[in-house]
């Protein structure tokens, strides 16, 4: 059965094609349902597999497709392990339920094939990143996904903040995949391969502690990237401008995770470097914090979910910082569930309010939809950590893992806790803010339930938002076992006993349950209290750092990265120069003026260089 | 060895009789235009399965043939060399010249009578090209070189009466001629310092070498720099590539393509021919100095290119970054030959069909090409549009397109010859690249400029076509070309 | 002092690097141009000289085909010099920037 | 001792020549100064027992090569803008101190030794006359000598294509 996996990634990748080249004959809807069937097959194609690690039938496998560049030991070939099985499971499955719910919330969108052609080459490549048995393909997916996203993100193109945005996270993840590719040439420096079992195998021997952390910290480099991570975070608010199907896909619950799993991926690599260790859950749980502090204040909708993302990506990257990788991967894939099923259910009130964003002008939408409602009620409570929905039991998990490892962990421990009460704080403030309390629409605005197609997918994806988080309870390891081919060799951190587990799992719902008391008591009151003060309007700011990160980081100077941006953008390319900033634009120019159009100019160049290069050659070779 | 004869020779042979004819059918025929294309489509044809021919007479004896006189295998001071890198050298050059062709063919059109010429002159230049390849004597050497650079410089000003293109030539030709004086001077240094002009044979460089230890070799040295900036200018690798970008811009669209792809396949595999084959002694002499220039092409290259407006100069640019990549594989020595040929056999087709799209946007006679003209080329005519992103994809090194194989064999035999920091660089170089090759991509797909629709000929499609499906081809499925380099080395 | 062959490569040398200066000083396309047969005469001389050091015919025969090589550049130097000046009415080199950056 | 006297005036003519036909304003002064100096080369080439080799070089090089630069010279005028004037201070400074170090780095790596040939061959009695060069020339190098055929061919294509204007000017098209 594994023979065939390779359609998995094949379907898609045919829809994407087919309605790219086809879409326009092929119609309205259906262009959608032949994208939506196709990731749906594929789902199905990878359901027996996966099914033999959940008994404990199967085999990590191998599959060799054909030679790519053999020279180098890339080829195309499919790892299949029960990590890779999970992410498929769960990119195939959130895949197709998005692409249902698409097919109604983009129904009448003028360039519908098209849309339905990019979401399924974001499948295709998603599952080429997944699949992949060594790091160049995984790169290539890499790069694929972030074109794919690029493109999804600036689909209303025609908006300037959509093709803004879509140009940011092509930057921001650009400086990413820059620490990804020199991890790459580091790692094929050192083992000579880019073949994951070859490089897994032979790391604990090969590599010094020096190569490792200098490998683990780039690879970081790109996770943080594509994972949106302190500070690299910055693109995945604006982000938020493509269809809403889109962030609740890519930005919430697959792409974003992309950075997680190719660390887990690499767990082998991480365990022989502490150092990164440290660094990786510092990070996270720094992200984490800032995140969550942003999401405080944001009267988006979709904002606060953005930045509700970061913060469990945080998470997660604390998660696998201290070595909890299965916990880690654990709350990737609860927070898939209920991360989706938070933005699709934000798209469907969004859908509702025609297109209103503010919360302060949702309020009372209870009556008006039902199942919106209820779903994104049992969202709220998993996010926020509530006994016994999914987000408790994984969050749970990577703050005890966190409490154990000891030390200086305590700190991020602390941390952590104090995440989970903003996070239960600012989630009951949007679930309330939107469906409790007096209606504050603006005229002319009728809410009204989605279609079928919109509310199917949610009520799939509340029923594993609610029991998701049975696989794995303290008491009941189920998902660790099954993930353990993947890590060995990977020390676990060492087992907690159940008293202490149940001590701080109740620290945490205690702590979860004051946020939501409090943020209750204070939104939904008849009139919205007033944030205002210092913090919240720095939080309303996300305290600058998006600013601070732009002009720091980039580049040297925020004229770099507005730089970049702008050689992407259309509208600058009629004075070129007009839209190149900073150190570039200087060197550039000065390079310009050398190419005077001066004959004699460049001839003087000729010579100039043909006479250095006597003079090197005779320094090089001895003859001084 | 008796139908052997002409083989080595066979390529010039074609292609100088299918000039003649050219200019015979020009004097004698009514309407010679017609018989023009076919006649130096045969030839160019012809010249490719001379090379298959060349390819499969070298595999058969298992090495390189030498030859002095048709007919005549002479070993000592041979004058042409038929090995694995002429004989691939000769296909992909009558291949470059054909679809090339086949691409100005609008320009030829337009030129009406004295289209003739330019036919010629086009079929010579190749010829010229690959006599460069197919010799181990320096002088020959400077010979096919020149004959390819003076046909070049012709076609640069071929359109009379424009500023631009007169411009074009008379900077190329200065320039070019003070290069060519600069690498003759090399070679007569080089004839100094070891009293020998040919690579292989008797009292050849090679037999120098072996038999000789030289302690002092300044002159050899100097002569080494000489020969080594006359042919940097030819590939235009930074500082040597000024002239490239006025020059591009310059000259006629239509002739453009030519220019770009033949002078850096030639030139490359004279560079290996030279260095690799007759100076591998001195490789950690010149290797360094190589490795230099190819980062200062690749940064010089990218950053230029970024603040460009006008899609001819922007090629020139990356042509100037290219060199860059393709001067990284040669620092590997005889390891780097093979992805040398994978990467130049590539790029050569991917800017091909760049500058054939640019002679269809612009017209075939246009000096500059402006990158808002190419403002929503993709509703103007989809398939042009469509296939110059394919290109632009494939040059910037995407992953499944050709340019990424190219680049990934470059790094990494550059990276085992030990040049780390020059992949760092490279990879670098290679990351801002992308924005300005994707700036062109946007360019495209946008939804402002021009409604009204292109109608490219079908002889612009074709070349288009062709040049777009190698590069995805050799992205994907990159290994059958790459058994054939393999074995594409000098002797 | 006897007239040795380095004598005669140092006045090539010499005479290549007028030419050199030439190229770069002259703004009159034709006397650049000389300035390049001047060069190409002093790598002439080199290989005559080294020929009669080493005994080698082969480097006069190489002059002979540089002297066939020249002789094509000037007429199509030529050609594009005269090209330039209808279209101009000049053949100074420093007005020729149009083409730039 | 007199072949020393015959190079240093002959080598004193070349340099002479070359250097006034960079400095001097008038372009036909230049050719003059061009012509000088190759008369004197082929002088020189006679010393290198170079004989057919010096007589190519005065029938070609003076004879026609010089014959065309005049000529075109006089075809478009005789441009005299460039003179000394016209050039800064800075271009002049900068350019000899290019060529002067141009020429130090050929003087340095040659300082020692110019020729480390092959003297394993022996050093045979050179002698370049008509014979001798022909017998080579059409010997090991006559697919060098047919392959010229290719520049004279351009040569004359080349310069049709560029510079003959027809008078109905039909033939010409119309530059966008």
């Amino acid at each position: 059965m594994v023979d065939f996996l390779w359609l998995v990634i094949a379907f898609p990748l045919a829809g994407a094609v087919v309605n790219l080249i086809f879409g326009r004959r092929i119609g309205q809807p259906a262009s959608g349902w032949l994208a939506f069937g196709l990731v749906a097959v594929s789902w199905a194609i990878a359901v027996p597999p996966t099914i033999g690690f959940i008994t404990g039938g199967a085999q990590t496998e191998t599959i060799f497709l054909f030679a790519w560049i053999p020279l180098v030991g890339a080829d195309a070939a499919l790892l299949w392990d029960p990590l890779s099985a999970l992410m498929t499971m769960i990119v195939t499955g959130v895949g197709a339920l998005i692409h249902l719910y698409s097919i109604g919330y983009m129904n009448r969108d003028e360039r519908y094939p098209r849309y339905f052609a990019f979401l399924n080459l974001f499948i295709a490549s998603m599952m080429i990143l997944v699949l992949a048995a060594n790091y160049a393909m995984m790169f290539i997916g890499w790069e694929l996904v972030g074109l794919s996203s690029y493109l999804l993100i600036s689909f209303w193109f025609t908006k300037p903040a959509a093709a803004a945005a879509g140009k940011k996270a092509f930057i921001v993840n650009r400086i990413g995949d820059w620490g990804y590719l020199v991890a790459l040439m580091v790692i094929f420096a050192t083992f000579g391969t880019f073949d994951f079992n070859t490089i897994f195998s032979t790391a604990p021997g090969v590599l010094t502690a020096g190569t490792a952390t200098a490998i683990t910290l780039l690879l970081f480099v790109g996770a943080a990237g594509k994972s949106a991570q302190l500070p690299l975070y910055i693109w995945l608010p604006d982000a938020m401008e493509g269809p809403t199907p889109v962030s609740a896909l890519i930005h919430a619950a697959t792409m974003v995770t992309a950075g997680v799993f190719m660390i887990a991926r690499s767990a082998v690599l991480f365990e022989l470097a502490p150092v990164s260790g440290v660094v990786v859950a510092v990070v996270g749980a720094m992200t984490a914090l800032v995140a969550a502090l942003i999401a405080l204040s944001q009267t988006d909708i979709k904002k606060v979910l953005a930045y509700s993302t970061i913060s469990q990506l945080g998470y997660m990257v604390l998660g696998i910082g201290v070595g909890a990788y299965a916990a880690g991967v654990f709350h990737l894939t609860t927070h898939a569930f209920f991360k989706a099923l938070l933005f699709l259910g934000a798209g469907s009130v969004i859908h509702a309010m025609a297109g209103e964003q503010d919360m302060r002008k949702m309020g009372g939408l209870r009556k008006k939809m039902p199942i919106t409602f209820l779903t994104m009620g049992v969202a709220w409570l998993a996010i926020s950590g509530v006994f016994p929905f999914s987000g408790f039991w994984s969050k749970d998990e990577i703050l005890a893992e966190t409490f154990a490892r000891g030390g200086g962990y305590y700190v991020l421990w602390a941390v952590g806790l104090f995440v989970a009460l903003l996070t239960a704080f600012y989630m009951t403030r949007l679930f309330v803010m939107t469906f409790l309390g007096a209606p504050r629409w603006d005229d002319g605005v009728h809410p009204h339930e989605s279609p079928r197609t919109m509310t199917i997918p949610l009520i799939v994806l509340g029923f594993f938002t609610v029991s998701a988080g049975i696989v794995n309870t303290p008491v009941r390891l189920a998902f660790k076992h099954f993930l353990e081919p993947s890590f060995e060799g990977v020390v676990h951190a060492k087992s907690l006993d159940l008293g202490l587990l149940a001590i701080l799992g109740t620290i945490a719902l205690i702590v979860a349950v004051i946020g939501i008391v409090w943020s209750w008591r204070k939104y939904s009151g008849a009139e919205l209290p007033a944030e205002d003060g210092r913090w919240w309007e720095r939080s309303r700011a996300a305290f600058g750092v998006d600013e601070f990160f732009g002009r720091s980081l980039v580049a040297p100077g925020a004229r770099a990265s507005r730089w970049v941006a702008d050689t992407m953008d259309l509208k600058v390319i009629d004075g070129a120069a007009h839209g190149i900033g900073g150190g570039v634009r200087r060197v550039s120019e000065g390079l310009a003026k050398l190419q005077t159009g001066q004959v004699r100019s460049y001839a003087g160049g000729v010579a100039v260089a043909g006479t250095i290069l006597i003079f090197v050659f005779l320094y090089v070779g001895g003859a001084f | 060895m008796q139908n052997m004869a002409l083989l080595p020779v066979a390529f010039e042979v074609i292609l100088v009789t299918g000039a003649m004819l050219v200019l015979l059918v020009a004097v004698i025929a009514d309407k010679p235009r017609k018989m023009w294309a076919p006649i130096a489509g045969v030839a160019f044809l012809a010249s490719v399965v001379a090379g298959v021919f060349q390819w499969r007479a070298v595999a058969e004896t298992g090495g390189g043939l030498f030859f002095s006189t048709p007919g005549l295998v002479i070993v000592r001071s041979p004058m042409v060399v038929m090995d694995g890198l002429s004989a691939f050298a000769a296909i992909v050059l009558g291949l470059v010249g054909f679809v090339a062709f086949v691409g100005s063919w609008d320009l030829v059109t337009v030129l009406g009578k004295r289209s003739a010429e330019f036919v010629a002159l086009s079929l010579l230049a190749v010829a010229g090209l690959h006599m460069m390849t197919a010799t181990p004597n320096l002088i020959v050497i400077f010979i096919g070189l020149e004959t390819a650079s003076i046909c070049f410089y012709v076609l640069a000003g071929f359109i009379r009466g424009s500023k631009q293109s007169d411009e074009s030539a008379l900077k190329y030709f200065l320039l070019g001629s003070l290069s060519s004086a600069m690498f003759l001077y090399g070679i007569a240094l080089v004839f100094g310092a070891t009293g020998s002009l040919t690579i292989y044979g008797a009292n050849s460089i090679r037999d120098f070498f072996s038999l000789t230890l030289i302690t002092e070799p300044g002159i050899l040295l100097a002569g080494l720099a000489l020969m080594l900036a006359g042919l940097f200018f030819k590939v235009s690798a930074a500082p040597f590539h000024q002239w490239a970008p006025d020059v591009y811009q310059g000259a006629p669209s239509g002739a453009v393509a030519l220019m770009a792809a033949g002078v850096k396949v030639a030139g490359f595999a004279v560079l290996a021919r030279i260095f690799v084959g007759g100076f591998i002694s001195q490789i950690d002499t010149w290797a360094p100095v190589m490795a230099v220039i190819a980062a200062l092409s690749m940064v010089l290259g990218t950053t230029m290119a970024l603040v460009q407006t006008d899609l001819k100069r922007l090629l020139a640019y990356s042509g100037v970054a290219h060199s860059g990549y393709l001067l990284a594989t040669l620092v590997a020595g005889i390891d780097g030959v093979p992805p040398m040929w994978f990467y130049v056999s590539t790029y050569a087709f991917m800017i091909i069909g760049a500058f054939t799209v640019v002679s269809v946007v612009n017209g075939p006679t246009s000096s500059g090409a402006p990158i808002a003209s190419f403002k929503g080329l993709a509703k103007r005519s989809p398939a042009m549009g469509w296939l110059l992103a394919i290109i632009m994809f494939g040059m910037s090194g995407m992953p499944f397109f050709a340019g990424f194989v190219g680049k990934v064999l470059a790094f990494v035999v550059a990276g085992e010859a030990g040049y780390l920091w020059l992949v760092v660089i490279g990879t670098l170089a290679t990351v801002i690249g992308l924005a300005f090759y994707l700036r062109v991509v946007a360019t495209i797909f946008s939804s402002e400029g021009d409604e009204e629709k292109l109608e490219p000929s079908r002889s612009s499609r074709f070349v288009v076509a062709i040049c777009a499906a190698i590069t995805v081809l050799f992205g994907i499925v990159p290994w059958p070309l790459l058994d054939v380099v393999r074995e594409a080395l000098p002797l | 002092m006897t007239l040795t062959i380095t004598w005669f490569l140092f006045l090539a040398a010499g005479l290549f690097s007028i030419g050199l200066a030439g190229v770069l000083i002259r703004r009159n396309a034709l006397v650049m141009f000389m300035s390049i047969e001047l060069m190409l005469n002093a790598a002439n001389l080199t290989f005559v000289a080294v020929s009669k050091e080493l005994g080698l015919i082969e480097g006069q025969v190489t002059a002979l085909f540089v002297m066939v090589v020249a002789a094509t550049e000037v007429t199509i130097g030529l050609a594009i010099i005269v090209a330039v000046f209808r279209t101009r009415s000049s053949a100074n080199v420093d007005e020729l920037a149009e083409l730039k950056g | 001792m007199a072949e020393m006297i015959v190079f240093i005036i002959f080598a004193a003519v070349a340099l002479i020549g070359a250097i006034s036909m960079v400095a001097a304003s008038n372009p036909v002064y230049s050719v003059i100064g061009l012509l000088a100096t190759m008369f004197a080369i082929a002088v020189l080439y006679l010393m290198l027992d170079a004989h057919f080799v010096a007589a190519i070089q005065v029938i070609i090089y003076a004879g026609a090569v010089m014959t065309l630069f005049l000529f075109v010279i006089m075809l478009i005028g005789v441009d005299t803008s460039d003179v000394y004037g016209a050039q800064t201070l800075r271009q002049r400074v900068m350019t000899g101190i290019v060529a002067l170090t141009f020429f130090a780095s050929i003087a340095l790596a040659g300082r020692t030794v110019w020729i480390t040939g092959s003297d394993a061959f022996g050093k045979p009695n050179l002698n370049g006359t008509a014979e001798a060069v022909a017998g080579e020339l059409f010997g090991t190098w006559t697919i060098v000598f047919l392959s010229t055929v290719m520049l004279l061919t351009i040569a004359a294509v080349g310069t049709i294509a560029l510079a003959y204007f027809p008078q109905d000017g039909t033939q010409d098209e119309v530059p966008r």
